[in-house]
């Protein structure tokens, strides 16, 4: 009404037709992530410089940075990563692929799914570390043990988002499939699998992030050496520059892992624009 | 209200979509927009309507709008655009409300509107409950409901099958034909731009460059399927594009 | 008026000095408005005192504990808990199946592994104090939990363990484990539990740590007299067992939390007296082994003016 | 070639269409995650009553489901289950509304995108329990301290369904809005927010069944009562009965979770089909 | 190779798509379906096809399927129903693969098929890069592969924008001349069913009902978009469809 009423002032002036668009569509600031990043670290190490922040709060990051350091030059850094690496690579490689696996059976077959969903969803919420006392008595203390929490880590969420994966791969392809007579096997192989592997590779940046997570909780039990121990250890005796020194590797880990699967995305999904 | 466009170019990144376009839409006419697939249509339009800013040039509305008008220049999408949580009457009501009319004044408009798409019936509907040639007559009401000085119609039937898309073309007609808007219209296809331009501008393929403006001299209401004066346009307008649309539909996209 | 004081604690025998002073009032008598803070670990407990959230505690030197007090954020004040041999103290444990392959006395510890919670706890130090006095080399396995170790011991995938004796009874009682040692003998005097507060309690708030520490060593010498020197007499003895059973094992029958509170009852030293030796040879034991600091002095970790050194 | 020359074999046979089509759309088949669940537990306690599976491996099912009516008898259920429910209520709601808020931003401004996203990512794999006692210092050894990591916890994964959410609005809809020159505001509150529904309540879906998991290490910091205690309590005197019990508890908890979230979006989605 | 229908009735959980459609598909022949929204047209088709057994009735296929022929009933789909991740070559490789074909072979039957959609440029272009028209022809060019008795075309144009449509109508008469295929068509567009068809067959609103086989009797490479006779056929069966049409339209859908 308002707005029809003004522009009823001046009929016979030609204006411009006013601009309204734009916007609801972020765009990528390059080095903003850094900027964040550096004013947060600035911060505290001026916090911890002048006390604002105690000591018992926060370490400096310089002292971090100076354990990195030093791990580094003792040549602990790969005595601690080594171990790591090793447990999260078996672990989850253990996790995801038997967690693809049922996960496919769950979306093709009625029964293996109406009977594993629930049993998935009880499996889900149960705190890994609870269980810790158990694995003991079931996997041993050495690296069986570790493996298998990475790997039961791992496994439900690749068993989830297989699934919808799987579940959302387009039912024209298939039918295009059986209209031209292809194989059983032939249509999982070369029409489900690829089509649900834009998802599965998704869903794998959650399951590693988890398999990163667990590495602490699984290198509770009886771990000299690896990150987790290093972390824990670091805890124990209240040692906060070791502490975040061990939290940052394991961050950093997080977003190789990440970039590693991006990588991996822009390869094997090169099809997609 | 009618709109200018003086000289329009416009560029994404370099790739130039629009070159050098001008038009002029009198009020109470429809312009139809014709032109090979990715020739720029969807973005003129989106120009036109202030949803994009051109890289050169400039689009002028002048005179009044009719009374009571609440957005001047108002779309119809291709894929309707309805919020699909709302009920037909919430859909217009979306459009009411950031204007302060709500309460007997919002019902009362959004009943003409109903009355006049001849949806009365399904004022508390859900989109999802609806079929295509209804949801597309939903977002035809809501457009109404602001009281447009100028539409603007991206290709509206072409998400409609056949039968739904000819059964509008004709209630288009009738709305225009009570009270006669100004409308742009995008198509891609020849039978409709006939059926419902005062006016065709066809496009070049990308960089869209205006071709020529074809008038069709026959009023909107005496218009027929299978009309052979209509049929002669048609084919003229064919013979104008074949080429353009079989090289664009040669081209590989480089996406 | 009663000043209100938040004391952690951990529901073991161990702890009894501080529910003794609590239930028979001398707490109250002091003046003191106590109130527990039962916590599952003692590490956490540690950081409780530095993070305000506890007044004082009582529980072993760990690394923890060594590095709060370098931040300044924790004192020990006194001593708790002690080996003394004569009194049945922490057991040295064998494993079935390593006892059987020949692990019979801590001489044979030699290339056997050993459990621990975590680095730099307690059973840390005594498994590293006990091998290094038979000249063995173990492994040692951290477990975080004793629920945990228990596990690993009952299924013999560590060798050897130490252990406080109600557990460790129970647990070769029920013929999971075998006792081969006493750790006493190792580590006599042995300190093994001091108590300790904040750095700004033990400067700042000398009146109300002083009056925790008699109240404290009142109900320590309660317990001593009625279940570790047993001169009070059985009924004492018995009520004592009542009394203390109210915090720990409270959701078993009492006939069978009787007998681990019994096992369990280990000599809390006379007016919280802090044997320094002990401190110190613990302390340099965590700088040797590269666990704190090298910088770390007893009087960072010891305000000795509460107490005396034994 | 080899088909169509058997057809050609009989060639004035009216024979009828083979059928070649179905499957691939695995539908529901009721009942059979109750004849899993009964089945596994049907074979632990014969596995535990023949001896064939040994008492440190696993409780008797019967002996798991006794210690849960006792717990049930001596009224401790509900010591211990309130103060979970509260934390997990209060820590997940902190959480959840925190991860909420910040994911729309991401998904709404251009800066807080590129500011925000590199920090999720990097603090997504860090393990909450290795930051427990630097929870403690931060926030107290009360419930503070758990709300906080239980809030951490599901806060990350919480921001990565919204944006993502919020991404996936059709943005369509948006132009719709702003070619009816509706106020930003109003795009956002009328068209974004609802549109973002499903994503962000799938995404709690996940973020609450962390939370649930989480209770069991935010109860490691001086919890008495609370199911995580209840459990870690059980773990460290290696009372499985004790410790299944408790894991089962978490494990309803969990499965009751995502039916209320099923409910929500029954209700809340009512236009989807 | 031709096709009987003998009272073919469907039904999905109580609902009844079709009742009792009987048909005949001679060889070399194509039928076109059309019928309003809904109606079960795509029914019919898998059904046919296969892919789907009828509740009641039978489906009956008779003679010789021609030399070397693969997959005597294939589809072309609305969508393309392209592999995303697979070349315009091995999209085609795709059907040939089952059947032991590769190599040189396989080389030989994707190069045949690809020049006669005039695609031979693109064979190795994905699907993402092409236009929808050329997705479209790389569809029809797999069907070709597997020399098929008789094709069946879901609506295979209506996907496309009404240029491009025009531009494969054209195509696909073009191959039907060359090598006359049997063909059952379902699709909305009058026009399309009468440029394609040698008999349209009209089924009623669900639950769809045979009404009306219409023979129309000039060869297709006669028929010109704007011819008369076609007009007339088209008015026809528009005239026939219209109520139904309006009917579908208003119908609230019940999901
Ligand atoms: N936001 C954008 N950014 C970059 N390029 C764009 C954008 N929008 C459109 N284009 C490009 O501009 C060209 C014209 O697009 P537009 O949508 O206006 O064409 P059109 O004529 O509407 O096509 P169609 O008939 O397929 O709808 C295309 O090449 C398209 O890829
Ligand atoms: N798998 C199925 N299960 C249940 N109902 C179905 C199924 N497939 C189709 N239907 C229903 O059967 C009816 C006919 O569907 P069909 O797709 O055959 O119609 P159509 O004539 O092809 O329609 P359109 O013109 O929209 O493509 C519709 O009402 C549809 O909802
Ligand atoms: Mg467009
Ligand atoms: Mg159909």
């Amino acid at each position: 009404m308002s707005e029809g009423g003004s522009e009823t002032a001046r009929p016979d002036l030609a204006r411009p037709v006013p601009f309204r668009g734009g916007g609801f569509r972020p765009v990528a600031k390059r080095g903003a992530g850094i900027v964040v990043f550096v004013v947060l670290l600035a911060l505290a190490e001026w916090g911890t410089r002048t006390g604002w922040i105690t000591n018992l709060t926060l370490p400096r990051p310089s002292d971090v940075a100076a354990t990195l350091v030093e791990l580094w030059q003792s040549g602990m850094f790969w005595t601690h990563l080594g171990p790591s690496l090793t447990r999260l690579v078996v672990g989850s490689a253990l996790g995801v692929s038997a967690g693809i696996g049922v996960g496919i059976m769950i979306g093709l077959f009625s029964y293996v799914r109406a009977g594993l969903i629930p049993l998935v969803a009880a499996l889900f919420p149960i705190p890994k570390i609870a269980l810790l006392p158990l694995f003991v008595i079931w996997f041993g203390i050495d690296e069986g043990s570790k493996y298998a929490l990475i790997a039961l880590g791992t496994f439900t969420p690749t068993i989830v988002s297989t699934y919808g994966a799987v579940d959302n791969v387009d039912r024209t392809l298939v039918r295009m499939g059986q209209s031209f007579g292809l194989s059983w096997m032939s249509i999982v192989r070369k029409i489900v699998l690829p089509g649900a592997l834009p998802g599965i590779l998704s869903g794998l940046r959650v399951s590693l992030a988890i398999g990163i997570i667990l590495l602490v909780a699984a290198e509770m039990l009886g771990a000299e050496y690896g990150i987790g121990a290093y972390i824990l250890q670091a805890g124990s005796l209240y040692d906060l520059e070791r502490l975040f020194a061990g939290v940052l590797i394991l961050s950093v880990l997080g977003v190789i892992t990440s970039w590693a699967i991006g990588l991996m995305e822009k390869r094997l999904l090169r099809w997609r624009n | 209200m009618d709109l200018t466009l003086e000289n329009i170019t416009h560029r994404y990144d370099g790739l130039t979509v629009l070159e050098d376009v001008s038009l002029h839409i009198p009020a109470g006419e429809i312009l139809c927009v014709i032109g090979p697939s990715g020739c720029g249509k969807s973005t003129l339009l989106r120009l036109i309507g202030g949803l994009e800013r051109p890289s050169a040039g400039q689009i002028l509305q002048r005179g009044t709008a009719p009374e009571g008008c609440l957005n001047p220049l108002t779309y119809v999408f291709q894929d309707f655009a309805l919020l699909p949580w709302r009920t037909v009457e919430g859909n217009i009501s979306l459009v009411l409300e950031d204007h302060g009319i709500r309460g007997a004044k919002a019902d009362h408009i959004i009943s003409d509107v109903l009355a006049r798409t001849k949806l009365s019936d399904f004022r508390t509907a859900l989109p999802r409950q609806l079929s295509g040639g209804m949801k597309q007559r939903v977002a035809i009401a809501r457009a109404l409901a602001v009281k447009p000085a100028v539409m603007l119609l991206d290709e509206p039937l072409s998400a409609l099958d056949a039968q739904t898309r000819e059964l509008l073309m004709e209630d288009m007609i009738g709305l225009w034909e009570r009270q006669p808007f100004t409308g742009v219209y995008v198509t891609h296809n020849l039978a409709e731009a006939v059926r419902l331009g005062h006016r065709i501008a066809v496009l070049s393929r990308r960089p869209g460059r205006l071709c020529e403006v074809v008038k069709i001299d026959i009023p909107l209401t005496e218009r027929r399927a299978g009309d052979a004066r209509l049929e002669a346009v048609q084919a003229q307008l064919w013979d104008m594009m074949k080429q353009e649309a079989m090289a664009a539909d040669q081209e590989l996209l480089h996406v | 008026a009663n000043t209100k004081l938040m004391v952690g604690a951990l529901r073991f025998t161990s702890h009894a000095a501080s529910f003794v002073a609590f239930e028979r009032g001398y707490f109250a008598a002091e003046g003191l408005d106590v109130e527990f803070k039962f916590f599952q670990a003692a590490q956490p407990m540690a950081v409780a005192i530095a993070s305000g959230d506890a007044d004082y505690a009582v529980t072993a030197i760990s690394g923890g504990l060594v590095s709060l007090a370098q931040k300044g954020a924790a004192k020990v004040i006194g001593g708790a808990l002690s080996e003394e041999k004569g009194i049945d103290g922490q057991k040295i444990l064998a494993s079935n199946a390593a006892y059987d392959a020949g692990l019979t006395s801590p001489a044979m510890l030699d290339g056997r592994s050993y459990a621990i919670s975590q680095a730099g706890s307690s059973f840390h130090y005594m498994g590293s104090k006990i091998s290094a006095a038979e000249g063995a080399k173990v492994n040692f396995k951290p477990l975080q939990k004793v629920g945990a170790i228990i596990g690993a011991l009952k299924s013999g995938q560590v060798d050897a363990w130490s252990i406080v004796p109600h557990i460790a009874k129970a647990l070769a009682g029920g013929g999971a484990v075998k006792i081969i040692g006493d750790v006493a003998d190792y580590l006599p005097n042995y300190q093994v539990t001091t108590v300790f507060t904040s750095a700004n309690n033990a400067a700042n708030e000398r009146g109300q740590t002083e009056a925790f520490l008699r109240a404290f060593s009142r109900g320590a010498d309660d317990f001593n007299a009625a279940l570790v020197d047993k001169t009070a007499g059985d009924e004492a003895a018995t009520e004592m067992v009542r009394l203390v059973h109210k915090y720990v094992y409270a959701s078993k029958p009492f006939e069978k939390a009787e007998k681990s509170i019994r096992n369990g009852a280990m000599r809390i030293n006379k007016n919280a007296g802090l044997n320094m030796a002990s401190v110190n040879d613990q302390l340099n034991w965590f700088k040797s082994e590269k666990l704190i600091k090298d910088g770390i002095t007893i009087d960072t970790l010891v305000d000795p003016s509460y107490v005396d050194a034994i």
